[in-house]
């Protein structure tokens, strides 16, 4: 099994998709299920590989390959798999839906380009997929309609763009300096490059990947963008796509550079790392707020994604086994709980009729439970309650950031956490809790193909979350590789000199209490079923259906901060792409249209190109 | 034996035959484009691989070269002869569809006399020639943006011939000047020359030619007409004009400036025009609502960036700024073609009228978005590794000096990226107002479309052969002494 | 020589190209514009051919034998000129008309009125 | 042994939890010049309560009162109590931490199944007073761990064995002091006790509670004040190596509790939270400045 | 305001280009490629006239060129002008007096002849193909004026540009097929100088441009002419 045959097979299955679309939607849409399937056996098949191979095709005489390690594996399957159930979840979402072919071949063609930038063996190849990837998102982002996600896409390209081209100004100054692009050869040279040099490339690289990781002050893209994207890309977007940016951290900071460099290119306190672990701090503790004023789900959704990122930036930043692997995992939970959440947004969107307005909602558990547990479980991942998966990685982050001595770093981790709870809680209860509006009465539940993708990533939640064991060792073979020691992984959980972490304890525990409590209930006490509305209200009546607590869940808390956690980055990008435009709209004026003008700009060229030389002769 | 001479003959013998066939049957003219374009193009491929090794110096006459007028086919020339064929025969298999009114058979000639001025141009070894061919260009392209007689094609025409006449008099008068100081016109032997004379009297011939080709290279401030005249002239003919006709003045410019002055001292200041020239380009852009009009200043903008990377005078800039008028020629005729047509059917030329042409007119709107993809420099098409090439070249200069405006050229791009994504965008994500139903171009366009579609997308995965010729192509504009030595052994 | 007397070639030649280019940068008249530009080929010409000027030259033709050659002007210049009067002319046709045209769609010849393309 | 308290512990817990309550009723009708219920009101309230009809609103009405109470009897497993800590090696204040979220979770999602508005308005409620408190508590927690440089809070009572108790060391005093001030809002008693309201929102989140399901959350409330006052012991108060010296200096804290209770009004939502954002928050950065820089 | 900018701007490039003349010397000799010329224009081409050699000899590859751009103009001024024209409109013009016309249809033919005589003399005596070419326009000015109905037949005029090019090209490609492979090269005999018939290909092209031109520039008079009308 090659990395050459998955990247021939994904996208060649891209374009195939398109074309079997002109024949017939129900054989494009098996190709599709089909394709994406036969990628994730085939990645399954190449676990522990590790090699690195060129590709025939040479570019200006640079030679490209591709290789795949435990690193580029791990994101590999995160971006298969959730591409696989992302399919399977369009079956039903997109049905009726336009330019299904399209959106098809597009899904598939990010997807293999995604999977392209993880197994590029150098720069060059690297920087084409991710091109590509980024291209083609923009291509899908806006697929909706509508000016908001047009707006959406413009943003993206744009931010994309910057990051694109920074990116290559830095792996052409590797070039130039080291005559190579593969990676793992660029690692020898680097150590010995100047210190210069190494920061340009650092801070030009990281431009690049905080963009794409969404982390402040280059996020403002992210919340549009996967708001108004179509739900089953949205989760794609979420999970894995923006993440590539920590892919390329990784390999910039640990694969390329090394600790040794990123030591030397401290000053004082204000390193690399530390700077980055503030973005992350920050990011965490500004995205929490800002999802907390979000009234939209998806909206809610992608702001937290933008907090998460922090999170995991903040693990990769503090550079022990500890936060390595805890970065990592987040990685991995991130992706699984986040894809669960926008999948349970989009069936609700599906149901509902396009309702993302959470003022709107309410009720819904009783009409599609399954939406409901797989929501719940997402949000307790997302926010990390212990048992779910995210709880482990946060758990790790957390101890590195204090273990190592960054309290306020923990700080900022803790409270985003907090804002978690908070804008998770609303999502739940403003969408299942409450009472459920008249017009939702005849709301059905998830379709089936719909409820698969949620029930596997619920389980996966789960699973992970009471064994971490399993990811873990994955993980932990990552940061192996990636040169940290290897963390002490069992099944169930790390053990540590200082707080371990036993989850099958606190699993049994709770269990054991639950259950106690449960027999409690049942034993002792002694209910009735009463219809939802049925409630006290001390003899007053409560109007059916119109009486949900909802419209401005916090809004005392917005009254406090709402006037500090504008988004005032997006504000001013917004300000700089006016400015933009109003220097654009001056600048032509100097093509005025009377002729003679021109003639006089040619004359003045001339004449001054005269006049300096007879004055100063510098030519 | 393949000449290089019977790239510009064979042509001009059938553009003087136009007349006597369009006697016969008008429509027939239109073909005689798509022949010589055809017949260049296999002359071009033939003679490639000769003069990769050794440049063929053609002698017009048959006499000793500084006292005729010789071609110089070097792998520059031929590259460029190749381009032209190449983009002249899609746009003329093009505009065998879109033009339908007027005198079709004129069309075909001018069009036809335009390609071979341009290719006169890069070919020949003579500076009075340069300007006679340059004229050729040039007054067959004044001609060709008045030719739908609209209002506004005839104003952008007049204004593109005031322009142009004052650019060429001061060419001529610049020729002039390097005539009575050098007593020769044969580019090789002024360069031979050049160090026999007062530098300082060099330079005001030298500013006089910069000037009098800056017009048609339309590098700022000499590029006023260019906005008008692209986006008033026929779609066939913008494409052209910004695919061939600002390229071929700016080469001049560049073989004046490398090869005849060798003048290193001014190309620090070519570079900081051609940054300049290119934010500007940028910034008007995207400050348009007309879709023609955009990519016009577009082509100011890409001008600015050729412009730039060849006056860095590094092989790998050179090579890069080549490539990158090839991608740029491949890229922006598609796209003149693709809204050609798309402007057709919607009747307008506001990029508003656009919205909705994705679904209408799916091929053609696909074809836009690959010239406007490669034009970006996104990779795999064909603007990716010419910008790959121009940004090594910058930042292998290592100079913070060529850093930073490298700075501003990728700030350039990325404006650029800004408007070109807004116009996708309107394209396939925006609801048309009118009509919705399918309307494709005729085949014949869909055909001319594919084939810069396809290069656009096969150059770029496989750049290689291209690299290797504007490689030796760069060596060539770079080495000046060889240029005398071939010449004048 | 005085300095009139060995330059006035070059003083005319340039000073009708001067003349040329202040017509056409102040005219607002296309006609006027075009007379300028015609006026500054003018220029241009008599520039060319008083550079190839040789002090009491004769004509470069053998129309006899025994002309000394050593006396003959510079030909190249003649057939520059000759090229550059044909290239003038060419581009004076098409100017005069395309004004024609101009005068015909817009009523006026006023460059400053005829603005439509602009910005 | 270990076993046993395993099982006992929480029972204990739960005694003195409720026992607690039923003091603090006590306390504060002398303290308002009353009699007073007796002590044990609250233990007869409960088991009155079971033996009452109750209505369910769905299964997550019912799942979320058992989560929450079984996510409290947990937490009591972390906590050192005297020298009893049966689970602390599973997990330390991190996990406390996560924990504590699942009492106040479980509550909510259930009150949320009911459709009265006063449940969702005492829910919300009690996320903004916790995001409230949290913050200063989070810096003061931090201080502790960087103090100390663990995440085990057996290992801080540990440590206060030989340092003395962190309240009566320099730095930490500033982060205890801070503790202090907002240990109302984490016993959400008054001036904080605007999650409940009865006077306003018909006792909030507990208002569709009734028979078994009061009982539980009742149960659940006095364990989450037990749960608070241990936490202030352990980590201020250096713990106690004895159960009884530990239930001594729970009691005194409780006791400042319920004079605090006793002599301020309720606040509004806002007002708790931008008195918590502001001094005990202040003071605990300072805390927590302090202790990172004077070190361990 | 503008004059005075352009005064001054004139004034810089006035500054600059009378330094550059500096070098180069009125009235004397300068040139390289011209002595030449001067010296071998007799014996490479034939040609007494060694402009004449020098615009169908040496750089009979200009002259192509200049041809082409005469064509150009021609064939662009004729698609300026077509478009939106073609209404078919014509004032009926008043005929000229019977003297003007009939000194016209004289005239005509001995202007013809005397521009046949300019381009077939073009290598031994002053003139050429364009000289001789723009007589013989002036010839059909002349027609125009005087008699205003008359129009040339533009099939005819059209067949003599073409003709005439394809004689220019179609010498130049022979050749390279010629003993010297050369384009253009005059591999016809030379003849001896100072006879008509003499100097190569020189005359012929020469008779090719003059009608070449002759029929362009009526054509551009013609095309103007109806315009106008």
């Amino acid at each position: 099994m090659t990395v050459e045959l998955l990247l021939g097979v994904a996208l060649g299955g891209a374009l195939l998709t398109y074309v079997l679309g002109k024949i017939s939607p129900g054989l494009r849409n098996a190709f599709a299920l089909l394709n994406a399937l036969a990628l994730v056996v085939m990645i399954s098949l190449l676990y522990g590989q590790s090699f690195e191979r060129a590709l025939p095709l040479g570019f200006l005489g640079l030679e490209l390959s591709v290789r795949m390690n435990m690193l580029s594996w791990f994101f590999a399957v995160t971006i298969l798999g959730i591409g696989l159930l992302s399919v399977i979840y369009s079956l039903v979402y997109m049905r009726n839906k336009e330019r299904l072919d399209y959106y098809y071949a597009t899904l598939l063609f990010i997807n293999a380009s995604m999977l392209g930038t993880v197994v590029a063996g150098d720069l060059l190849s690297f920087f084409v997929f991710w091109e590509m990837m980024s291209w083609s998102t923009y291509l899908l982002i806006s697929l909706r309609g509508g000016s908001k996600a047009i707006f959406a896409g413009i943003k993206y390209i744009v931010m994309s763009l910057i990051g694109s081209l920074t990116m290559l100004v830095a792996i052409v100054s590797l070039y130039v300096s080291f005559d190579t692009l593969s990676i793992t050869e660029l690692a020898g040279h680097v150590q010995s490059t100047t210190m210069g040099q190494a920061l340009f490339v650092l801070v030009l690289f990281s431009v690049t990947f905080v963009i794409i990781n969404a982390l402040w002050p280059f996020h403002t893209w992210l919340p549009d963008a996967h708001a108004e994207a179509v739900s089953p890309f949205s989760a794609i977007l979420s999970a894995v796509l923006v993440r590539k940016g920590l892919y390329g951290l990784y390999l910039l900071m640990y694969a390329m550079l090394g600790f040794s460099m990123l030591g030397k290119l401290a000053w004082g306190a204000l390193s690399y790392s530390n700077v980055l672990a503030w973005i992350g701090a920050i990011t965490i503790v500004f995205a929490a707020f800002r999802a907390l004023m979000q009234n939209d789900s998806k909206r809610i959704l992608a702001w937290s994604t933008v907090g998460q990122g922090g999170y995991m930036v903040l693990g990769v930043s503090v550079a022990t086994n500890l936060g390595m692997a805890g970065g990592t995992f987040h990685i991995l939970n991130h992706c699984i709980y986040i894809a669960l959440l926008f999948f349970v947004a989009g069936a609700i969107e599906y149901r509902t009729g396009g309702i993302r307005d959470l003022d709107s909602l309410g009720g819904l558990i009783k009409r599609m439970p399954v939406a409901f547990v797989g929501g719940l479980v997402g949000i307790c991942g997302l926010i990390g309650v212990p048992l779910t998966n995210g709880f482990v990685s946060k758990w790790l982050i957390y101890k590195s950031l204090v273990l190592e001595g960054r309290p306020f770093l923990a700080f900022a981790a803790f409270l985003g956490t907090w804002g978690t709870i908070l804008y998770g809680y609303k999502f739940i209860h403003n969408i299942f809790l409450g009472q459920l509006p008249d017009r939702f009465r005849d709301v059905k539940g998830i379709p089936f193909t719909m409820a698969v993708p949620i029930v596997i990533l619920t389980v996966l939640i789960f699973l992970f979350g009471v064994l971490p064991g399993i990811p873990l060792s994955v993980v932990d073979q990552v940061g192996t590789y990636l040169g940290f020691e290897s963390l002490n992984v069992s099944i169930w959980g790390i053990p540590s000199e200082t707080g371990t972490l036993n989850v099958v304890n606190l699993l049994a525990a709770l269990a054991v209490a639950g259950f106690i409590v449960w027999l409690v209930l049942r034993a002792i006490g002694r209910s009735v079923s009463v219809d939802q509305d049925d409630t006290y209200a001390a003899g007053a009546a409560i109007p059916s259906g119109k009486y949900h607590y909802t419209v401005g869940f916090y809004s005392p808390l917005y009254r406090i901060v709402g006037p500090y956690v504008r988004d005032f980055v997006d504000a001013f990008f917004l300000k700089i792409a006016g400015w933009t435009g109003s220097v654009c709209g001056v600048t032509r004026k100097i093509y005025t249209g009377f002729v003679g003008n021109y003639v006089m700009y040619i004359i003045l060229f001339l004449a001054a190109l005269i006049f300096v030389q007879i004055a100063w002769s510098p030519w | 034996m393949v000449s290089p001479v019977l790239l510009i003959a064979v042509p001009l013998g059938l553009a003087f035959l136009v007349p006597l066939i369009s006697l016969v049957s008008r429509r027939a003219a239109m073909l005689v484009p798509v022949v010589a374009c055809l017949f260049n193009l296999v002359v071009a491929i033939t003679l490639m691989p000769g003069v990769l090794d050794q440049p063929v110096v053609e002698k017009i006459g048959g006499f000793p070269p500084p006292f005729c007028i010789n071609l110089y086919a070097g792998p520059v020339g031929v590259l460029f002869a190749a381009l032209i064929a190449l983009a002249g025969l899609g746009i003329a298999v093009y505009a065998m569809a879109y033009i339908r009114t007027g005198p079709v058979d004129r069309y075909h000639l001018l069009y036809l006399l335009l390609l071979v001025g341009a290719t006169g141009v890069v070919l020949t070894g003579d500076v009075f020639n340069l300007f006679v061919f340059f004229e050729i260009l040039c007054i067959s392209s004044y001609a060709l943006v008045a030719y739908m007689g609209n209002k506004s094609g005839l104003e952008a025409s007049v204004k593109y011939l005031i322009q142009g006449a004052v650019g060429s008099g001061l060419l001529l008068m610049g020729i002039g000047l390097l005539y009575g100081q050098f007593g020769t016109l044969n580019m090789a032997d002024i360069a031979n020359r050049m160090g026999s004379v007062n530098q300082v009297s060099v330079f005001v011939p030298l500013a006089l030619i910069i000037s009098g080709l800056g017009v048609e290279a339309a590098i700022f401030p000499l590029n006023a007409w260019l906005p008008d005249a692209h986006s008033s002239a026929p779609s066939s003919i913008s494409a052209i004009l910004s695919g061939i006709a600002i390229e071929v003045g700016l080469y001049a410019m560049v073989r004046m400036i490398f090869t005849v002055f060798g003048a290193t001292s001014i190309l620090m200041f070519m570079v900081f025009l051609g940054a300049l020239t290119l934010l500007l380009g940028e910034l008007c852009a995207f400050a348009q609502s007309n879709v023609k009009r955009m990519l016009a200043y577009s082509s100011i903008g890409q001008i600015g960036l050729i412009l730039f990377a060849l006056a860095m005078a590094t092989s790998y800039s050179v090579a890069g700024g080549l490539f990158q008028l090839l991608s740029h020629t491949l890229s922006k005729a598609l796209l003149f073609l693709a809204a050609g047509y798309m402007i057709y059917r919607s009747g307008s030329m506001e990029i508003s009228s656009l919205h909705g042409m994705g679904k209408r007119m799916p091929l053609t709107s696909l074809a836009f978005t690959i010239g406007a993809f490669s034009l970006v420099g996104l990779p795999p098409f064909v603007g990716f590794p010419s910008k790959f090439l121009i940004v090594r070249a910058a930042l292998a200069r290592q100079q913070s000096i060529f850093t930073i405006l490298l700075g501003f050229v990728l700030l350039g791009t990325l404006i650029e990226g800004a408007y070109f994504f807004r116009v996708v965008q309107a394209i396939y994500f925006k609801k048309g107002s009118g009509e919705t139903g399918r309307s494709y171009a005729p085949a014949v366009a869909l055909v001319s479309m594919f084939i810069f579609a396809a290069l656009i997308i096969f150059v770029g995965i496989y750049p290689q052969p291209v690299a290797d010729a504007v490689g030796s192509a760069a060596t060539e504009l770079l080495d000046r002494a060889e240029y005398v030595r071939s010449v004048l052994q | 020589m005085s300095f009139l007397e060995s330059y006035a070639y070059y003083v005319g030649a340039f000073g009708l190209i001067l003349i040329g280019l202040l017509v056409i940068l102040v005219k607002r008249n296309l006609i006027k514009i075009i007379i300028g530009l015609s006026i500054l080929d003018t220029g241009v010409n008599l520039f060319l051919i008083s550079v190839g000027y040789l002090a009491s030259g004769t004509a470069p033709i053998f129309s006899r034998e025994g002309i000394d050659s050593g006396s003959m002007v510079d030909p190249v210049p003649q057939a520059l000129v000759l090229t550059a009067i044909v290239i003038g002319v060419a581009v004076l046709a098409l100017a005069l008309g395309l004004a024609v045209r101009l005068y015909q769609n817009y009523g006026t010849l006023d460059m400053r009125k005829i603005k439509e393309l602009k910005w | 042994m270990h076993v046993v308290w395993l099982f006992l512990y929480p029972i204990v817990a739960l005694v003195v939890g409720v026992l607690f309550l039923g003091l603090s009723r006590k306390v504060m009708a002398r303290m308002h010049w009353r009699y007073g219920p007796p002590i044990l009101q609250p233990v007869i309230d409960i088991i009155r309560l079971f033996s009452q009809r109750s209505a369910s609103h769905g299964r997550l009405f019912d799942l979320g009162i058992v989560l929450s109470l079984a996510g409290s009897l947990i937490i009591v497993l972390f906590l050192p109590f005297g020298d009893v800590a049966p689970l602390s090696g599973s997990g330390g204040l991190l996990v406390i931490l996560y924990m504590m979220l699942l009492g106040p979770l479980g509550i909510a999602l259930s009150a949320g199944e009911s459709a009265n508005p006063n449940a969702s308005i005492g829910i919300s409620r009690k996320l903004m007073l916790a995001i409230g408190y949290e913050l200063p508590l989070l810096l003061v927690l931090l201080a502790f761990m960087s103090r100390y440089n663990t995440i085990s809070i057996v290992e801080v009572v540990r440590l206060q064995r030989a340092t003395g108790w962190s309240i009566a060391s320099f730095p930490l005093v500033v982060s205890g002091v801070a503790y202090l001030l907002i240990l109302p809002a984490i016993l959400a008693i008054r001036p904080f006790e605007l999650v409940q309201a009865p006077q306003e929102i018909s006792s909030g989140p507990m208002v569709e509670y009734g028979g078994s399901y009061l009982a539980l959350a009742k149960v659940q409330h006095a364990l989450s004040m037990f749960i608070g006052i241990s936490l202030s012991v352990n980590l201020l108060f250096g713990g106690a190596s004895h159960p009884l010296i530990f239930l001594l200096k729970m009691l005194v804290i409780l006791m400042l509790g319920l004079f605090v209770n006793a002599a301020f009004p309720r606040l509004r939502i806002e007002q708790a939270i931008r008195y918590l954002w502001r001094w005990p928050s202040l003071i605990g950065l300072v805390g927590l400045v302090l202790a990172v820089v004077i070190g361990r | 305001m503008r004059i005075f900018l352009s005064l001054v701007v004139l004034a810089v490039i006035a500054v600059g280009i009378g330094k550059t003349l500096m070098e180069i010397p009125f009235g004397e000799d300068t040139t390289n490629v011209g002595g030449y010329y001067i010296q071998s224009g007799r014996d490479d081409t034939g040609a007494a006239n060694i402009v004449t050699s020098v615009v169908v000899g040496y750089r009979a590859f200009d002259t192509l060129g200049e041809v082409t751009v005469l064509f150009v103009a021609a064939v662009g001024l004729g698609a300026v002008l077509a478009v939106g024209s073609a209404s078919g409109r014509r004032r009926d013009v008043e005929p000229a007096s019977l003297v003007l016309y009939t000194g016209c249809r004289f005239l005509f033919p001995l202007i013809l002849l005397f521009g046949a005589y300019i381009f077939i003399h073009g290598h031994l005596t002053p003139g050429g193909g364009f000289q001789g070419g723009a007589i013989v326009a002036s010839a059909f000015l002349l027609v125009y004026l005087g008699c205003r109905g008359r129009r040339i037949r533009h099939g005819w005029s059209k067949a003599t540009e073409s003709l005439g090019g394809l004689v220019f090209v179609g010498l130049g490609l022979l050749g390279l097929t010629a003993a010297g492979h050369f384009f253009l090269s005059n591999y016809l005999p030379k003849g001896t100088v100072n006879h008509l018939f003499s100097a190569g290909i020189i005359p012929i092209i020469y008779v090719a441009i003059g009608f070449k031109v002759g029929a362009e520039l009526a054509g551009v008079i013609d095309d103007l002419v109806e315009e106008s009308e």
